[in-house]
């Protein structure tokens, strides 16, 4: 039994933290969030060249890390600064199917990913899919040597930047079964794709897809055809961790402001910390962070074993409450200076709150744990 | 007891859903059902709107113009407007100003200043907080020196509510600072366009421009704008937080959203049924559903002792606390309801495209979650609330 | 629209408050508690003397009340004085059923029943049923002019005292079916009765019944044969109200006790009142108890509507939850000397908490709620 | 990161597991696992047992006998033995008094009472409550004054648990009354048969005698029986209060209660399935485990903490709140599970009848979900606790 970061891991939390301090402060990212592109491509830069991106992905797949304790390290950091750049998309998403199912010539994007140079983006929720990922509507016919695509896909984040789309497709089998699912590459420029992109409402940007008759060659796939589903699963149970791991980052954040707040700001004559119904609530804050930490930790802990799904149906469960409660409370403390844009926690808020709208809810995260649990 | 109505009042009921049969108009009923934002002429549409019938001021005195209501009259209308979606009437002038000018002003300032606020000449807005002085309203240091029959104003408020559509603002001022700090406070009317007057927005978190910090620098009130006595600001302030506590509850709005939810709820699927048949879904609903039930039987209650002729006590205190717990949790419903599509910010950067991302109902909704934390907050907040009736309650 | 009560009511209020509290303190109530027999008959004939009974009964049925509010108004003021005589039991559900169901011959028991000498006792549970009303497996076979029962009831409150016992028994049907379920008066001395009692956790006694080919004539039935289940129906939506009022009354004295404790007991030389924690949860019953109280008014206001099943469903899911909180709430805030059987308030709590023991808890009527909202 | 066991650890965890299954009497687990009250003999006969094994004192130095195990072996034991339905062991003497003797008592104290500890032969009580001080312990009343060689005790002790089958009470009595609050107290060892001594049962809601006031009358005790220094035994107690939380979370107890909760539900039935299978109280159910399952891993952090070395801070508070939420809901949701059975009370007068009433998981769930209440009473209440996190995590 261990509970310390290995050497690595704690350097790269060291070199992350310090960085994003130094160069990633409020204005800055709110400036970013409010950019054309809604990222910032020398960020991105700096921070595939701290090696965020490469320990993501194991040293088979090219990087120096990839276990869960890897992920849960980087977003949690990723988290804590409100970082808005979609190192979830690119490299967990995209990077981490391509690097599963991608055959030698397709892996190569895998470098370029973990360079800094390529965008990838998953195009796989649909209008009507909501958190249920096996259903595709959007189907994949054969035509010759090519495969057509037709469909819609919703809020596809990081759509606009990504030079490839990894898009699902349904080749056989009913709207909703596991089976029959493949996964393509689709060059962003493809005659018939036509994407419509909006800011996020936590920073960031997305689009909604189109896909009217978009002609890929059969070599575009990616594995075998049918099959997708199971990569899926594995790259979304990565994503877990880092969703759970970031919103853990910002938690923190939330409750370092609260406290920061609770013991300056004066009322009465006294820090408004002082009275004791803040005190106790805020008190209550931190036992639900200790539960918060250590959900992650087991979240990433098991990432690599046979309970993974239970575990992290029961992380995201776990953190989409407490998470709620942070941010509600957080503000709540604070009062009126939360409500506006300029201060670091209205859109640290925002962060915890919308992780709990990517790959299911608490709800959804609850039934999952119930249904793994019977089984 | 009984539970209903009286005859009279649903024929006054009957009254009101056909006025805003007939002059509601649709443009408006579909910006509020939709959530979107109005526009200033949206606002001054509804208030000539609701002046032309008589009907703009529920709570004045027929002499004053207004309709003068009793507690059920003025609920049966706040419900009605609420489910038909009508705008909210901006309270500034009509509801926070008014009854202070009614009980306190001159005779000259009630002339002057009431007809403006019903003709909608006059837009006001509330100069109270300021940035050491939220919930504690009686450390603020907004000073007004007496020069000759001038005040001279110097200070800053904030969190001053559509300050960037108003002509004038009423402000409480430190006139005295050597009393102790409640005493000492002046009830001031400022014209907006004095010079030395500064509005700078503040943008909240879903990008909504609702709010504004107001600077006063060297500004020069002629003394006639005194409200009642110089030092007594405190008392009028007081006056108008106690005695002006309508639709504190809000039980319309959760009822609307409610609905709204229920609507989303049908259309959104989840597992291949509809959401609403989801176990989980269905459980939080019901529980709102049953909490906004009993709350509006509480507000009921408190209308009817306030129509016998008893000031609400405490009672307003708790119905504010619940009532904001109810609209939140009904706000958080409707987030977790759209899934996904929660996570689009509706900007106008979407150029030009006026479309929704994705279904319709599901643009206002974070939106919504975020800026509605503000009601525990502003407007006493929901720890002030109970604080009051703990105080009230143990004090015996 | 009118919150008031008649003056009608508001009499019978204030004389049952006044005799409650002059006859029925901690001790005599826990000396009733511990007897033998877990009630008291001098109580129990002085409360019908003045009217208690009567009240639950419409003029119809040789009373002068038996409207939703009448039955809140009594078991309101039962409830602040943790009254454990089985009013619910003889009057409401027992008397009830036979003024709903009795021929003129058996209504004459009702007139017994208001008098204050006949007990009754509702045998319709199973050991298997949970809160399912219409799970009923003990089965009646008519054999000649008799009717032969067979089958096992669970928690019979007050059988013991009962002089008859109203036994739901299954004619046609399936287990679960609503048709198929017939009353019938079965006197406690009937051969191959037995019962096996108990006390209750909240005061008040219960039993097991047994019916091992117990013989009754076929004029024993209550009503038409097989159709009982609606008339089971109304008497326990009565219930709901009495049940939901009790608490509500229960809860009253908990917050009342729980004030004079904060503002007595002193800590740290200060009323712990004065600590703003426990003020402001203080401050959160409050408002509760204003929801419990508008609850009530819902269901009793409504028990003659259409809409008196989803009232009662809201009004008991919330009284539930709140009951729950206000009785935790105010063990808590007590600390220790609430945990002594002894104190007003350990009586206090079991009757709360146990309420949501008798047809059905939250979660059942929320799940009633549901359904009939659905509906 | 690891979150494993070691080699090492596991080969004690199968040690632990063997012996159980050899000693452990099955009337004892199946009492334990019945939530049965165990009678004295039961727990002096596991005392016994543990005692003949040398597993008694886990804490202990093995100069006094004891085992010295590491934060990770105590706590795979405790975690064991709550699986393994083995019955609590009597904190007083082991883990309560003896610490303080084996820090502060003279060598003939340790040579005396230690041995007497775990043979058994004193059973130990803790005379720390009084009726005015619970919390607050340091405004204790009772009185104890030199008189040549013996000091003369008057007073009151509450709370005092197990009282009735103690010999010795080990007290903090007022020795000068003329200090500040949290000076002038001592540390003091009391023979129960001393005259002037009187135990008086306190009956709790669930009906069961488990803790006794205790009276002081006059009661002449040597003074040789002053542990340390006079008007130190306050600095003693918290010695105790901060270094003794052990299995402060009861994670393997809320493990064995969840266990017996889900048992319950898949035996109940609800619409004509199993309750485990209702989907709200499924959802009831999945949050406390989801919530046990996450401060598991808090209790092993810091566990792991502690046997690198490091002291336990705040966050053994965090865990005391955490714990008890989390044991009562589990105690809430037996309640639930079990229906209409809920109410009867199991007293002994069902005459003679030694059959439960319904099924015999029933039977103690109420007893225990009132009981249990005292989790977050005693112990340093939660609001105490909330109170120390709050300081130490502001106060920077």
């Amino acid at each position: 039994m261990n509970f310390d970061l290995t050497e690595e891991r704690q350097m790269l939390q060291d070199t992350l933290r310090r960085y994003l301090s130094d160069k990633y402060d409020t204005e800055t990212r709110n400036k970013i969030i409010d950019s054309e592109e809604g990222m910032s491509a020398e960020i991105w830069a700096e921070l595939a060249e701290l090696g965020v991106i490469g320990a993501l992905f194991t040293e088979d797949q090219g990087g120096f890390g990839g276990f869960g304790f890897d992920v849960s390290t980087v977003f949690e950091e990723l988290g804590r600064a409100g970082v808005v750049e979609p190192f979830l998309d690119t490299a967990v998403l995209g990077g981490g199917l391509i690097a599963r199912l991608g055959d030698d010539s397709q892996k190569e994007l895998v470098e370029e990913v973990i360079g800094g140079s390529l965008h990838i983006a998953l195009a796989h929720g649909e209008p009507v899919s909501r958190y249920d990922l096996s259903h595709v509507e959007t189907t994949a016919k054969s035509s010759g040597d090519d495969i057509v695509l037709n469909g819609r896909k919703s809020v596809v984040v990081n759509a606009e930047a990504a030079g490839q789309l990894i898009v699902s497709a349904r080749e056989s089998g009913d709207v909703a079964d596991k089976d029959g699912i493949s996964l393509f590459l689709v060059p962003v420029d493809a005659a018939g794709l036509t994407m419509r992109g909006y800011p996020l409402f936590a920073g960031g940007r997305a689009a909604e897809v189109t896909l009217d008759e978009v002609k890929i060659p059969a070599s575009a796939r990616l594995g075998e055809a049918g099959k997708g589903f199971a990569a899926l699963t594995d790259v979304i149970a990565v994503a877990d961790v880092a969703l759970a791991a970031e919103a853990l980052g910002a938690m923190d954040t939330a409750v370092e402001l609260t406290r920061d707040y609770l013991t300056q700001r004066k009322q009465f004559g006294r820090p408004i910390g002082s009275f004791q119904a803040l005190a106790h609530r805020y008190s209550d804050l931190l036992i639900e962070m200790e539960q918060a930490r250590s959900a992650v930790i087991n979240a990433a802990g098991h990432l690599e074993t046979a309970d993974a799904a239970r575990q992290n149906a029961s992380t995201r469960n776990l953190i989409g409450r407490v998470g709620r409660l942070v941010a509600e409370e957080s503000i709540q403390m604070h009062g009126g200076i939360a409500m506006t844009k300029e201060y670091e926690l209205a859109h640290i808020a925002k962060r915890i709150v919308m992780c709990d709208h990517r790959f299911g809810d608490i709800d959804y995260h609850l039934e999952r744990f119930i249904e793994l649990s019977a089984a | 007891m009984d539970l209903n109505y009286t005859e009279e009042e649903i024929a006054f009921r009957d009254e009101v859903r056909a006025f805003l049969d007939e002059k509601l108009p649709k443009e408006l009923s579909d910006k509020v059902a939709a959530r979107d934002h109005l526009g200033k002429e949206d606002m001054e549409r509804w208030h000539a709107i609701l002046n032309e019938k008589g009907w703009l001021a529920p709570n004045w005195p027929k002499k004053f113009g207004g309709a003068e209501w009793n507690a059920v009259q003025k609920h049966i209308f706040e419900e009605e407007t609420a489910r038909a979606n009508a705008p909210r009437i901006v309270p500034f002038g009509l509801s926070m100003l008014a009854p202070v000018l009614q009980a306190f002003g001159s005779k000259e300032q009630q002339d002057y200043y009431l007809p403006r606020i019903l003709s909608g000449e006059d837009w006001w807005c509330q100069g109270y907080s300021e940035p050491g002085a939220g919930s504690d309203l009686a450390s603020l240091k907004t000073r007004a020196v007496r020069d000759g029959d001038h005040y001279i104003v110097n200070g800053q408020k904030t969190w001053t509510t559509l300050g960037q559509y108003a002509n004038k603002i009423f402000c409480l001022v430190r006139t005295d600072p050597d009393v102790k700090q409640q005493e000492g406070i002046s009830f001031l009317l400022i014209d907006m366009d004095t010079p030395g007057i500064e509005v700078r927005p503040i943008i909240l978190l879903d990008g909504v421009h609702e709010v504004n910090e107001v600077f006063f620098d060297d500004v020069k009130v002629p003394v006639e704008n005194l409200v009642g006595e110089e030092n007594k600001g405190w008392t009028y302030a007081k006056y108008l937080l106690t005695h002006e506590r309508t639709n504190i509850a809000g039980v319309g709005y959760s009822q609307a959203g409610l609905e709204s939810v229920k609507r989303i709820a049908r259309a959104e699927r989840a597992n291949g049924k509809p959401l609403i048949e989801n176990p989980q879904f269905a459980a939080r609903l019901a529980n709102v559903e049953i909490d906004l039930m009993a709350m509006a039987t509480s507000n009921m209650r408190i209308i009817s002792k306030a129509a016998a002729g008893q000031a609400p006590g405490v009672e307003s205190s708790m119905l504010k606390v619940k009532g904001t717990i109810i609209r939140q949790e009904i706000n958080d419903l409707a987030r977790r309801a759209v899934g996904p599509y929660a996570m689009p910010f509706p900007s106008e950067t979407v150029e030009g495209d006026n479309d929704p991302i994705g279904p319709d109902y599901a643009a206002p909704v974070s939106a919504a979650y975020f800026n509605n934390r503000k009601l525990s907050i502003f407007g006493g907040s929901n720890e002030i609330q109970r604080g009051i009736i703990a105080k009230v309650k143990m004090g015996g």
